[in-house]
């Protein structure tokens, strides 16, 4: 051990192979998907005004603020900044009426990070999806106020605006088609997003194009999406017609309520759902079951938030019997 | 003094819902309020203490082999006494308390504190006893539903706390909301005595140097 | 259709710096330092004393152990010492030293010159054995080990491992291109050897240049024949190799040999052809000394022996600061706390990289994103692996979540967006399990 | 058929036990530790539940409704089941020593539990047929055995994460409940008993 | 009156029922299980910390109670208290536990240890010490990741701010955990009484380790010359304390004054007079 | 507790044991029913004619109607002025049981909720006078509930839109009855 060297090297790093790493990390995911809901949340600003602004901004201070003020508590390092408590809040914000007052989405922002994220550890460890938890919390406190959704004035009769999947439920189809005039019209503002419900839930062209998106970066999987909406079209294709089997209208069920922004964004949370394809593919048809199940038969008129939920509830069980096929089982 | 100490330690060191986890379905099914918590807490107190006094009397003459149905006969004469009683004077609370009444029988605590102390002890320390996890039983009750009550409907008692401007949130009297504040409570009663523990500590580490 | 496997990654290959350039010979240093452990398997011991006179060739290190070979000068001069020095895999091992007279003469009898064809297996395994021989791969397995397989286990198919997917490395790549016939002529004496009449040679299809030289050189030969690979890590990995050209899949704890594979890399096959034909033993490799901080990247035939820094100078040194010195490829590659290590039978590459080529970043927890379980070509969950070692559990990453058949191919904290060491985790618990198999 | 099949499922997820209606929450809290002796759990409080609502039922239909002694039903049911469970006990660990390893060490702990009191005495106090009875405690066994499990699941995963130290143990395993019971509002007023 | 009787009758049938099947199948059924095994190991601290040997402390109460071989004095965590009470209850012979306290074995702190590298890696001893055994320049120091540190069931070591352990000899029950799971065995257990320790585990020759770090044990040989009492040798150019010589004779501690890189140091900070404060909490 | 003592363990001493608990327990239960019995049962009375009387405040006496079970007629001098019936419904958290009044001419006077699993604070308010006076003086075709205000209808509660069909569900179904019954009676 001697031999002083020609070459000026430094202190060398050592360390286990590899030695290099790809460019993704952590904040870059969760800032793309946050770039990827833009579009939608800022179309909802333009849709319902300056309640759904301030929700915004109220769910994603609330969201980065407990993220901030928990992380320097425990003493563990800063990464607040990491994006993942700002898409919470974002995803919250997306998931309620604009309608809420100011404390409502500021305690369900609180919730879904100090709650259901920090007490199991915090990014990585959490189970439950923190949005959802954010808002089942906010639902079963006040569920007058979370359901309560601003009307779209010229479509649907002036008082207590109801969702299409709410009017669907306790009034019926024929009366959900005549609130809109007829069905391609339904169809259209469904798409384009003119019509009551939660601030992001509305417009699906702008959720899929976000989505879509994703599934080009890389970020989720486009099974979990296609499986659980069409789960959903199927199951209501087949069940959810009052004029007995297979008189449902799928197009209606797929695009109403939260459904695509539950499919694109929430039920493909990594955290909280299996890890290999093949969970994540029973994780969506799951979901998608129940939440037919939910709006078919369930006290509430739509079932994607629940349905994720319980699906969260499924996913170390999941994750423990489906494992991928080991190279050398097969021969 | 020391009869001070089996009464105390029931109330905090030992608490029987945040500290020993048993008797917790009472803890949450009938905590909703802050009356039916004291009625359910005044209920086991007097259960567990006459209890805990019949055991230790007759302590000698029960046989190992059918303890625990004795206790349990025991126990369940009391609850009966007390339902009978109850129903007889106050019929509006028997209602509310339901069935919790008569599972009073089997709340773990009760049988517990029969086995774990009456059974070993006299009658006067096994009364004071029985007194102490009976009246931390009861303490946790109340505060359980004082929170819950407050924040869930704005009222204490039913007397309006917040006035008529608070919109209450409904999950403080629901299933999830009872699980997580006593999961957070718990918690804070743990961060409480690791302070305790640390600032006693700090203190000695004072006083040697 | 270019075959695959399912998992792996694909980094940028960086074969560019190298890939034109022809294999260059460096003079022989004054001074070689040859560590008396070089292979998996038994060390050997020096049977040379200081002072004494070496020749080019000539056996300096021995063993009687079976998995084990034995070790040559690597050019003649005289043994200045023989003390422990810095080891690229063990950190530190005892080593020879000799100082060049500067003659670089053969020792007695070398090198001479025999028909393989004529010789039997036995001869041929004894010639390998002779040369002292390991797998050039990097595993550097003693060569005539693997090709004897116990008698019960049918062997039918030879494959070599031209896929060279590490990052950066070209030296197969240039072996393939500058020694084609070499190579040709180490299959067929392997396949004798062996007994097997299929030989494939597998190349990753970004090195479309040795594609077309191999299938040339095998265009009359029946028994061979080349299959082009899609450019992705771990292509070369053993089992991946494999499956993507048998559609076997080796069993879990398996060798090679139980599906009837035997697989060698180009490098290996070259020194088999020397070693039989010419008696030649294996003293000198080619490496790829490359990476972002190297002045002039290159492909050089060096002597074992030959120190990191002396290879690195007559690269011109280095033309930035740098972060990690690694030998080997950035994927499997082990990195280097000193420059002063020697050139062993397993280097294949001489890798310096900067600060920025390396961008670890902080390890955060798992977010159970699933690209590592994705990547893993093994079909294992890294990420699980990796938290149970974190939190100790050792015995049930083994038990439950197939530890031991991680090839520690790196894929999956290459994919990893929380930047976790998995691997390390993995090794830690590898490690941890042998030790308290090692108790009972 | 179709009122069993409600009654049933209503026990099991929309009005479960232990999320709902809090009912055997010690050993729900106390056992689902870890997932195998979950299952066990879940089977062992099953089948006792549905026995003892069996006993009960004939007791309570047959002795103490006629003669008009509903208000001795919590000191005989109690005693009956007790006595019961650690008769089954005594029997199963001589006799079936696999079986007594797989849940009956269980069977000590639910003896005396208030899951398996309060299904018999809900039973007697809506007056459920014999049938009903034993759909009503078997549902209700299942809908126990379905938290247990779930809930093993979730804090077996939660060992590897970093749950803060004062919430280790009995406070993260509340919080959990908490979330169980949220999501299972899901269900809620879809099976109305 | 008709009910009360009814009451009555109920009830008693119920416990003579019960009573005597209970009874009667407490007989036919009988297994016998030692209640002993409970009580023993309620005893037991439950570190399961495994000094005992068994795994856990429920598995040395079932042996402990069910087999006459195995000593109770094995709990050494327990010390004098449990053994005597594992011994009353077992009806075996007391024998005393030797009471030990665990020591460090290195003092190259941050700032005396020379480096070789730089690790990036898993922050714990043992990983690191998979790459080329650390990044220290001297290979048989401690590593400074803490390994010790959290596997010490008694909370007993904390990191020093100069990356060394530093046991609380208040709280260390001489459990022996920390020395198991040192990848480079620096920790070892000393038995109470002893004066002194080496605070160095390096082998090198004196140059070489002298390079690596500026406190290690030189090898020169002056400690042994100092004790009167014999009870320090070398051993591949380190100093070596014979503890039952030092425990057994030592009062002054001639050898600490000697050292020239106060490798050597006391076991105790105030068991031998003049040692009470000057050393840093580091090197202790 | 005690170990070895084997005279302790004859079956006839343990069986003994556990039956002289349960005698004892017998005598105590015995006598604690003997006195709270007659207060309990007539207490019971009270209640059910307090709750009574509070549906149907002129009323001066009730009546069990014999085929009917718990079935009364509430009277006024010997006259019968009311019914008062129980009902039940399916409400969002499970059975609704109540006993409404119904006058003799097919109206509903006032309800009572007897026992619910509906939410507190949402579908509890079912109970509350601002929801149940809306019923006073209904007949069978008036029972329907909507959600624009109306003197006409029922209107729901806001946000328990199940709760307040079932309770209107359950007081529709027995006035219908009841009606039915009643126009049997003035025959
Ligand atoms: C202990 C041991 C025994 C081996 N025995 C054989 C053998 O008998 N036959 C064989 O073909 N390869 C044998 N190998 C070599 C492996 O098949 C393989 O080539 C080697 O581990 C390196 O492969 P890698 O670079 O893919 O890791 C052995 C390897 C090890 C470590
Ligand atoms: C992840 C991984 C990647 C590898 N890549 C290559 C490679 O690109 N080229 C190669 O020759 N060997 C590679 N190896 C080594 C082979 O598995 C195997 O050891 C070698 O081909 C056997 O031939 P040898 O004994 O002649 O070295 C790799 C091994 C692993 C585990
Ligand atoms: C925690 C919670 C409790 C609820 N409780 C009731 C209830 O007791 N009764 C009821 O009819 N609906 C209840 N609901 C259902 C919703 O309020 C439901 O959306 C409503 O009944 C139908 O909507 P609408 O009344 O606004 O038209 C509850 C919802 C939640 C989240
Ligand atoms: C594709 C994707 C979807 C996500 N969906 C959610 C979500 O539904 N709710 C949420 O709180 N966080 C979501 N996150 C952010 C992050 O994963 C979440 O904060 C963690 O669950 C917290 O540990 C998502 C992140 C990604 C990358
Ligand atoms: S290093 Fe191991 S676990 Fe990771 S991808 Fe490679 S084989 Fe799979
Ligand atoms: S790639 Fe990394 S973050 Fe993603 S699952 Fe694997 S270990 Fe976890
Ligand atoms: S003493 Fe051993 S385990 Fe402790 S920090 Fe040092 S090297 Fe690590
Ligand atoms: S310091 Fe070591 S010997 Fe002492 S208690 Fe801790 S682990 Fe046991
Ligand atoms: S299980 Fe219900 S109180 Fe313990």
């Amino acid at each position: 051990m001697n031999a002083e060297s020609k070459i000026e090297l430094g202190t060398l790093t050592v360390s286990t192979s590899p030695h290099i790493r790809c460019e993704e990390s952590i904040s870059k995911i969760m800032w793309t998907v946050n770039a990827a809901l833009a579009p939608a949340a800022l179309f909802s600003v333009y849709q319902f005004g300056m309640g759904a602004f301030s929700n915004l901004i109220l769910c994603i201070v609330a969201a980065v603020g407990a993220e901030y003020l928990i992380l320097k508590w425990q003493g563990k390092p800063m990464v607040a900044n990491d994006g993942s408590a700002f898409l919470t809040g974002l995803l919250l914000a997306m998931n309620i009426p604009s309608t809420l007052p100011w404390y409502m989405p500021f305690l369900g922002a609180v919730v879904a990070i100090g709650i259901a994220k920090h007490t199991m550890g915090g990014l990585g460890y959490n189970i439950f999806n923190p949005a959802l938890v954010g808002r089942a919390f906010l639902l079963a406190s006040w569920p007058i106020a979370m359901t309560t959704w601003p009307s779209m004035a010229s479509k649907v009769d002036g008082m207590t605006s109801a969702t299409p999947l709410g009017i669907l439920k306790l009034q019926g189809y024929e009366k959900l088609v005549q609130v809109f005039g007829d069905q391609a019209v339904m169809y259209k503002s469904l798409f384009f997003g003119t019509r009551s419900g939660s601030m992001g839930e509305t417009s699906a062209i702008l959720l899929l194009l976000g989505g879509i998106f994703l599934i080009y970066k890389g970020y989720i999987k486009w099974q979990v999406p296609v499986f659980m909406i069409g789960t959903v079209g199927l199951m209501t294709f087949v069940f959810g017609g009052k004029a007995g089997l297979f008189t449902g209208d799928p197009i209606l069920n797929m695009m109403s309520g939260g459904l695509i922004l539950g499919a694109f964004f929430m039920a493909t949370d990594m955290v909280t759902i299996p890890i290999t394809t093949k969970g994540q593919i029973i994780f969506a048809v799951g979901a998608g079951l129940l939440t037919v199940l939910i709006r078919l038969l369930g006290g509430y008129p739509e079932g994607v938030c629940y349905a994720i939920l319980l699906m969260n509830c499924v996913t170390p069980l999941i994750d423990r019997l489906v494992k991928p096929v080991k190279y050398g089982a097969r021969r | 003094m020391k009869l001070w100490d089996i009464f105390y330690k029931g109330i905090f060191e030992q608490n029987p819902i945040f500290r020993l986890a048993l008797s917790l379905c009472p803890a949450l099914a009938v905590t909703s309020t802050v009356m039916n918590a004291l009625a359910m807490g005044l209920s086991v107190l007097f259960v567990i203490t006459a209890n805990n006094v019949v055991v230790s009397i007759f302590r000698k003459c029960v046989n190992p082999k059918v303890r625990v149905p004795v206790y349990i006969t025991s126990i369940a004469t009391i609850v009966t006494v007390v339902q009978l009683v109850l129903q007889a004077f106050l019929p509006v609370l028997y209602k509310e308390l339901s069935i919790y009444l008569a599972l009073i029988v089997v709340f773990a605590i009760i049988l517990a504190r029969a086995e774990v102390f009456a059974a070993k002890n006299g009658v006067i320390p096994s009364m004071f006893d029985g007194l102490g996890m009976g009246a931390g039983f009861a303490g946790a009750m109340v505060l359980i539903g004082a929170i819950r009550e407050l924040f869930g409907a704005g009222t204490i008692l039913g007397v309006s706390i917040f006035g008529a401007a608070y919109n209450p949130a409904l999950i403080m009297i629901l299933p999830p909301g009872g699980f997580i504040l006593i999961g957070l409570m718990i918690a804070s009663f743990n961060l409480m005595g690791e302070y305790q523990a640390k600032a006693k500590a700090k203190a000695a580490g004072r006083s040697e140097a | 259709m270019v075959k695959s496997f399912r998992g792996g990654v694909h980094p940028d290959d960086r074969k560019r710096f190298t890939a034109a350039k022809a294999i260059e010979t460096m003079p022989v240093p004054d001074k070689v330092i040859i560590p008396v452990r070089q292979h998996i398997g038994a060390p050997c011991a020096p049977i040379v004393k200081v002072g004494d006179l070496v020749k080019k060739g000539q056996v300096i290190a021995e063993t009687q152990a079976f998995v084990a070979s034995p070790i040559h000068a690597s050019t003649s001069g005289k043994v200045v010492e023989i003390a422990d020095y810095p080891h690229p895999v063990f950190g530190c091992c005892s080593a020879i030293v000799i100082e060049s007279d500067g003659q670089d003469e053969w020792a007695e009898g070398l090198p001479l010159t025999r028909d393989w064809r004529t010789m039997d297996s036995a001869a041929i395994k004894n010639a390998i054995r002779q040369a002292g021989l390991v797998g050039m791969g990097g595993a550097t397995f003693p060569t005539h080990v693997k090709m004897s397989p116990p008698p019960e286990k049918k062997l039918d198919t030879f494959i070599l491992n031209a896929a060279e997917c590490e990052p950066y490395l070209t030296a197969d790549h240039r072996v393939m291109l500058e020694q084609t016939d070499r190579i040709i002529t180490g299959i067929l004496i392997a396949m004798k050897a062996l007994g097997v009449k299929e030989g494939y040679i597998g190349i990753e299809d970004n090195k479309p240049d040795a594609i077309e030289a191999m299938r040339k050189a095998v265009d009359n030969i029946v028994e061979l024949s080349v299959v082009p690979l899609k450019t992705k890590y771990p292509q070369g990995a053993e089992k991946t190799l494999i499956y993507v050209i048998t559609g076997k899949e080796v069993p879990s704890g398996g060798l090679p040999m139980d599906v009837g594979v035997v697989v060698q890399n180009v490098g290996t096959a070259v020194a088999i052809a020397n070693a039989v034909e010419k008696g030649l033993p294996l003293i000198e490799r080619v490496t790829t000394v490359t990476g972002g901080c190297i002045t002039e990247p290159k492909n050089l035939l060096l002597r074992i022996g030959t120190t990191f820094e002396q290879a690195i100078l007559f690269c011109n040194g280095l033309k930035e600061q740098p972060a990690k010195l690694i030998m080997g490829g950035p994927m499997m590659g082990m990195a280097q706390s000193t420059v002063n290590v020697p050139i062993i039978k397993g280097t294949s590459g001489i890798l310096v990289l900067s600060a920025k080529d390396v961008n670890h970043g902080e390890e955060r927890p798992c977010i159970r994103c699933g690209r590592c379980v994705d990547a893993c070509p093994m079909g294992l969950i890294p990420s699980m692996l990796s938290i149970l070692g974190e939190r100790g559990k050792f015995q049930e990453a083994k038990a439950e979540y197939d530890l031991l058949d991680c090839v520690e191919c790196g894929s999956c904290v290459y994919v990893c967006p929380a930047k976790r060491n998995i691997v390390h985790y993995i090794k830690l618990s590898k490690a941890q399990n042998a030790a308290m198999a090692a108790k009972k | 058929m179709a009122e069993y099949f409600t009654l049933f499922m209503g026990a099991v997820i929309v009005n479960n036990f232990v999320l709902t209606r809090f009912l055997g929450l010690c050993i729900f809290f106390g056992v689902s530790k870890n997932l195998n002796a979950s299952i066990g759990m879940g089977m062992a409080v099953t089948s006792v539940m549905t026995l003892s609502s069996i006993l009960a039922w004939v007791v309570y239909n047959y002795i103490l409704q006629p003669f008009g002694l509903t208000f001795l039903t919590t000191v005989v049911f109690v005693v009956l089941i007790a006595s019961f469970v650690q008769l089954l006990e005594m029997i199963i660990k001589k006799h079936a020593p696999a079986l007594y390893n797989m849940w009956g060490i269980y069977l000590v702990l639910i003896a005396t539990n208030c899951i398996v009191l309060g299904v018999p005495l809900l039973n007697s106090e809506s007056n459920f047929g014999f049938m009903k009875s034993v759909v009503h405690a078997i549902g209700s066994g299942v809908g126990f055995a379905l938290a247990i499990i779930l809930m093993a699941s979730l804090r077996e995963k939660l060992q590897y994460a970093d749950v803060p130290k004062s919430l280790q143990g009995l406070g993260i395993a509340f919080i959990l409940a908490g979330m169980l019971a949220l999501s299972f509002f899901g269900f809620s007023g879809m099976i109305a008993l | 009156m008709n009910t009360s009787i009814l009451i009555l009758l109920v009830l008693t049938s119920l416990g003579l029922i019960f009573g005597f099947i209970l009874a009667f199948a407490n007989k036919k059924f009988a297994i016998e299980v030692n209640p002993l095994i409970h009580i023993v190991e309620d005893v037991l601290p439950k570190g399961q910390c495994g000094a005992c040997g068994f795994a856990g402390c429920a598995a040395y109460a079932e042996a402990v109670v069910l087999n006459a071989d195995v000593p109770p004095n094995l709990c050494i965590p327990g010390k004098e208290p449990v053994a005597k009470a594992v011994a009353e209850m077992t009806g075996k012979q007391a024998a005393a536990v030797e009471p030990r306290i665990a020591q460090v074995k290195c003092a190259g702190s941050k700032e005396n240890a020379v480096l070789s590298h730089e690790y990036q890696g898993v922050q714990d001893c043992a990983a690191a010490n998979l790459l080329f055994g650390g990044q220290k320049t001297c290979k048989y120091g401690c590593l400074g990741f803490g390994t010790c540190v959290k596997n010490c069931p008694f909370d007993a070591m904390t990191m020093s701010e100069e990356g060394l352990p530093v046991i609380d000899p208040e709280k260390c029950t001489g459990c022996g955990k920390c020395e198991t799971v040192c990848p480079k065995h620096v920790i070892a257990m000393m038995p109470l009484g002893s004066k002194v320790r080496v605070n160095c585990s390096s082998k090198d020759k004196g140059v070489t380790a002298k390079k690596a770090c500026k406190a290690a044990c030189i090898g020169c040989s002056l400690c042994m010359r100092q004790c009167p009492h014999g009870a320090i040798e070398m051993q591949n150019n380190l100093a070596v304390v014979n503890p039952a010589i030092c425990q057994e004779k030592c009062t002054e501690a001639l050898c600490l004054t000697k050292c020239p890189t106060k490798a050597i140091r006391p076991v105790i900070l105030g068991v031998v007079p003049g040692t009470e404060d000057k050393a840093c909490a580091g090197c202790q | 507790m005690e170990h070895g003592h084997e005279e302790n363990n004859s079956i006839f001493k343990i069986g003994i044991n556990l039956t002289l608990a349960c005698l004892l327990s017998g005598v105590i239960i015995a006598g604690t029913y003997a006195v709270t019995a007659p207060i309990a049962a007539q207490e019971a009375i009270n209640q059910e004619n307090k709750a009574m009387k509070e549906l149907v405040a002129d009323a001066d006496n009730f009546k069990p109607i014999a085929e009917k079970k718990d079935w009364y007629e509430a009277t006024q001098g010997g006259k019968v002025i009311a019914y008062v019936v129980p009902a039940e419904s399916k409400g969002y958290g499970g059975a609704i049981k109540m006993k409404v009044a119904v006058t003799t001419d097919g109206k509903v006077m006032d309800y009572k909720i007897l026992q619910h699993n509906e939410t507190p604070g949402l579908g509890d308010n079912a109970s509350k006078p601002k929801f149940r006076q809306q019923f006073a003086g209904k007949t069978a075709e008036q029972l329907e509930v909507v959600k624009v205000p109306t003197d006409k209808n029922i209107q729901a509660m806001t946000g328990a839109t199940i709760t307040s069909r079932a309770v209107t569900k359950g007081v529709k179904e027995i006035l219908e009855e009841v009606t039915a019954y009643a126009a049997t009676q003035k025959k």
